[in-house]
């Protein structure tokens, strides 16, 4: 194994030095915390929709390279999308972790391929699936209606 | 010998060379292990892999982010998964890893029970329990006022599901009964006492120590609401148990311990903790066990649990033959109901602890005494008994000498 | 390789041959392990007791009067001994063999706590702590309406008598601390904290996880009444830790767990319960784990307790002048006072888990992370750290082949 | 090893066959009970003394051979001992089975010598020592002064 081809890309390193995604988008706003409890991960994703459409995608908190980096793809990939496109692309980003797949990536999202070998590392997993299994959960409150960083 | 049966559907000499134990002595004489109520010998892929966990692993799980960490926690995890499987739990149950059947039990008790109990609620539980399964409820009826009630025992120490019925009512809270008893073998009807005790809205656990190592369990099938059970007792190593719960059961449920690994964050005055299965394992769990234990239920699903239920329901009934023909014998437990491979007896007024002497120096290990069930011992009127418990192993020459060596006892007790 | 040392007193490259792992690689580069914090590699005895129980013995313990079931029996007492031995326990103190040392403390907090404590009293602490001496207390003061109060900590989270002695009031019922940082390896000076303590008449338990595999411990000098640590920590297998109480202390509590040989009789609706430590020690043990516990013990005072604290002590002295040279990184804990084979560091921003990768590409196991010690690391401002931790097999080779590869860290992340 | 010279010789069976021993006595009588929870075993010890003299021993309860034979031997040895004399019997017994000592026992004791082989089986040490350490306990009361029996 070579850990600057399967863990720290330049693509990933670039992505977890990127400040573009990291910060909090004003009320009204979907939002959702997700820790991984075993590593202190922690992080807070941010989304605002126009009706079913995500219009925009940001983060804050902390976490390693992998967690950043995956997290910061995730903003730059949803933005824009349907919340049923956006659903369809947490499953092919766990399927490419966790089901050995080979994902096709639409346009703007092809970056998340380099997060590919991070499944060679089962630890370092969750870190990568961190913001996409807090963005499964958010998107059901978006599907839901009123943003609950409203309240 | 006579090891191979017509009937048994795998090659019982290959699997007696699986255990090192069988080719070895006691007292001089060739092993005839028959304590497997007590404990199961270890097959050596058993060993292996607890060998190959201490030899070439040796890190701790979940913490580090080093590949020796790595490999202990995606073995560990795999094991909980084969547990899982091995019990048919349906997706919202979950396993969690315990010391011991014992620990399970208290852990439903104490987390669960503390929470769900008040006064006058009720605990439903049976004269056939091993104390894992009766002290912790005598306990909780103490801290809460909850009453803890029995069902009739029928004829040999059955429990049917019309005595469950008779004696459920509209305040019991939960029914704690055995899969199958550690005395005699008896199997109480799970399915219908489940569906019993459900209908009244009380939930059930069974005491599956002795029940999963020997038949096949379907947790969904049972539609039992917990079930603990202990490696040990299946082949797998000691220190290490397993609590099957409902996910949403556990996840309401309190720990018993406290510490790393169960926390989401934590504070100078307090913590979040974590859902099942690991807010109920805290601390460095026997890693090394729950490996081992994994590779037990591989070397049992390879074999066939319903093939190792045939085989020793077959030797309990050649045992039960020939013993009857002992002079001076009485055995307890029900005919012509469903039992797994145990049989408990006494040999006129001799003393177990005698029997057990007298059959150990002829190399044949039996357990005697109580059982960890007195209540039970006190309802059939009598001290203790001697059991012989079968095992996938167990042979028809393991229940001659036995009965040959039953012999001896009277030359030297008269 | 330098691995041996002019002031080592044991033949260190004997002791390596010991461990199968350390002639192991990890991603392609001989291993590097430190990460003896979370748990220590297993030497041959250990692994060799362990598969003798397994293969030759499989018994159950104290429950049969066969052969077999005897030697495991007594291999088990004889554990126990060796551990009170190996603590220096007097005649009116006990071990009681636990699953680990998290269990350990567990036992008091609610065994002892949820009796002697009430509304108002005091459990004083720290917040050096790891979450297993941390959590159940709040816990327990959550249950009992008792406060729980932290020592003032001094420069990089020292603890000193002055500091517990100003925290100290006349409703302190128990000073829970550890012995040794597992972040820092700082140690608290136990001996004064007792006498304060107690003569304030509160109890004192100490948190030995650290202490106890890495220094000689004498549990009659420090004066302590509970003492609680883990095998797996001190080359012995893992699913074992041990409670050390005052048999006073001990004979007073309440289990945590029910069930089997705890047991004086049992009845329907109540039971009686025995004295330490087999009220603490319900369900089939883990007897493989214990015996193999008893075979560390012997390892390591063959080698010698005090051999090793100077041989770690000499490490740590290496490393940290070595480690003060690296750029860019943040050390932690307090120098110049007495502190265990522990470093903790950041370097730089790059976050601890990406330090943890790169040096586990180079072959090298630490631990990264927040080490259960979460209100610690809110004291130092931080999220995690790097941490190595030494054994008695680590070498200045080691140390060496740490700095190294901080070396490649910064080269991934400039 | 050999099972009838070890465990079962004659004089342990002979004295586990006695019911000479086996009765209660009446009060006023020092009585102590003796379990070993690990195997059941449960005998009750009684006692008559005049001043530091015992005048009559017997015992009731259930035990296995070794147990009861132990104590039907204890109950024989002790009647018209000192109470100093039956505590030095107490430990000449202990020694025997569990610091390997080969005592010298007195007059009207030596069935005792029957019961050395218990040595050899571990966990039938506990069944013959039974008696004798609810002895020791009750020799406490003894010099104590009032039979408890009484009340
Ligand atoms: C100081 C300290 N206390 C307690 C523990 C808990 O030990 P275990 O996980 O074996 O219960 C540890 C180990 O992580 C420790 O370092
Ligand atoms: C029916 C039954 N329940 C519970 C137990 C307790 O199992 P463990 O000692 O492994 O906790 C046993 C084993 O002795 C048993 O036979």
């Amino acid at each position: 194994m070579n850990l600057d081809d399967d863990l720290y890309r330049e693509i990933i390193l670039d992505n977890y030095k990127s400040t573009r995604n990291r910060r909090a988008l004003e009320s009204p706003v979907f939002k959702q915390e997700g820790v991984n409890p075993s590593c202190g991960d922690d992080i807070e994703l941010y989304l605002k929709s126009d009706g079913d459409e995500i219009t925009d995608a940001s983060f804050e908190g902390v976490g390693c390279s992998i967690c950043i980096a995956s997290a910061n793809m995730l903003c730059n990939a949803i933005k824009g999308m349907h919340v049923d496109e956006a659903e369809a692309l947490v499953d092919r980003v766990k399927g490419m972790l966790t089901r050995d797949e080979t994902p096709e990536f639409p346009e703007g999202a092809e970056d998340l391929e380099a997060i590919q070998g991070v499944a060679k590392y089962p630890v370092r997993i969750k870190c990568a699936l961190l913001s996409w299994n807090t963005l499964h959960r958010l998107l059901e409150e978006v599907r839901g209606g009123t943003p609950a960083g409203d309240t | 010998m006579s090891t191979t049966s017509a009937r048994t559907s795998y090659d019982l000499e290959r699997i007696r060379g699986d255990f090192p134990l069988l080719s070895s002595t006691m007292r001089g004489n060739p092993l005839v292990y028959l304590d497997n109520g007590a404990t199961a010998l270890k097959p050596d892929p058993v060993i292996d892999a607890e060998v190959a966990y201490l030899r070439d692993i040796s890190a701790n799980i979940h913490r580090g982010v080093y590949e020796l960490s790595e490999r202990a926690t995606v073995l560990f995890d795999q094991a909980r998964d084969k547990v899982k499987r091995f019990i048919g739990a349906p997706s919202d149950g979950e396993a969690v890893f315990t010391k011991s059947a014992t620990e399970a039990t208290n852990m439903v008790a104490f987390g669960w029970g503390r929470k769900a109990l008040g006064p006058g609620d009720e605990i439903l539980t049976t004269e056939l329990e091993h104390h894992a399964n009766l002290i912790p409820w005598q306990e909780l009826a103490r801290q809460t006022g909850a009453q803890l009630r029995f069902v009739e025992l029928g004829e040999g120490g059955v429990v049917t599901a019309e005595a469950v019925a008779a004696a459920l009512t509209a305040r019991t809270r939960i029914v704690a009964i055995t899969g199958m008893s550690n005395v005699t073998g008896f199997m109480p009807p799970v399915t219908e006492i489940s569906r019993l005790a459900h209908d009244r809205g009380a939930v059930v656990l069974v005491d599956g120590a002795q029940l999963v190592s020997h038949h096949p369990v379907n947790v969904a099938e049972l539609d039992v609401d917990f079930l603990a059970f202990s490696g040990h007792k299946m082949c797998g190593p000691t220190g290490v148990g397993v609590l099957y719960g409902r996910r949403a059961l556990l996840d309401a449920m309190d720990p018993l311990l406290y510490g790393g690994d169960m926390i989401v964050r934590v504070y100078r005055d307090h913590a979040d903790y974590r859902g099942a299965p690991e807010r109920f394992e805290t601390g460095t769990p026997n890693i090394s066990g729950v490996i081992a234990l994994g590779a037990a239920v591989d070397y049992l699903e390879e074999i066939g649990m319903e093939a190792i239920a045939r085989h020793e329901e077959q030797l309990l009934e050649y045992a039960l033959g020939r013993l009857d023909g002992v002079e001076g014998i009485t055995l307890y437990g029900p005919r012509g109901v469903r039992r797994g491979g145990i049989v408990s007896f006494n040999l006129g007024q001799v003393h177990t602890h005698d029997v057990g002497s007298v059959l150990d120096n002829e190399g044949i290990a039996v357990r005697t005494g109580f059982h960890c069930a007195q209540p039970f011992m006190r309802h059939l009127g009598i001290h203790g008994t001697v059991r012989a418990s079968f095992y996938l192993y167990n042979t028809r020459d393991d229940v001659d000498r036995l009965v040959e060596a039953l012999g001896r006892v009277r030359e030297v007790f008269g």
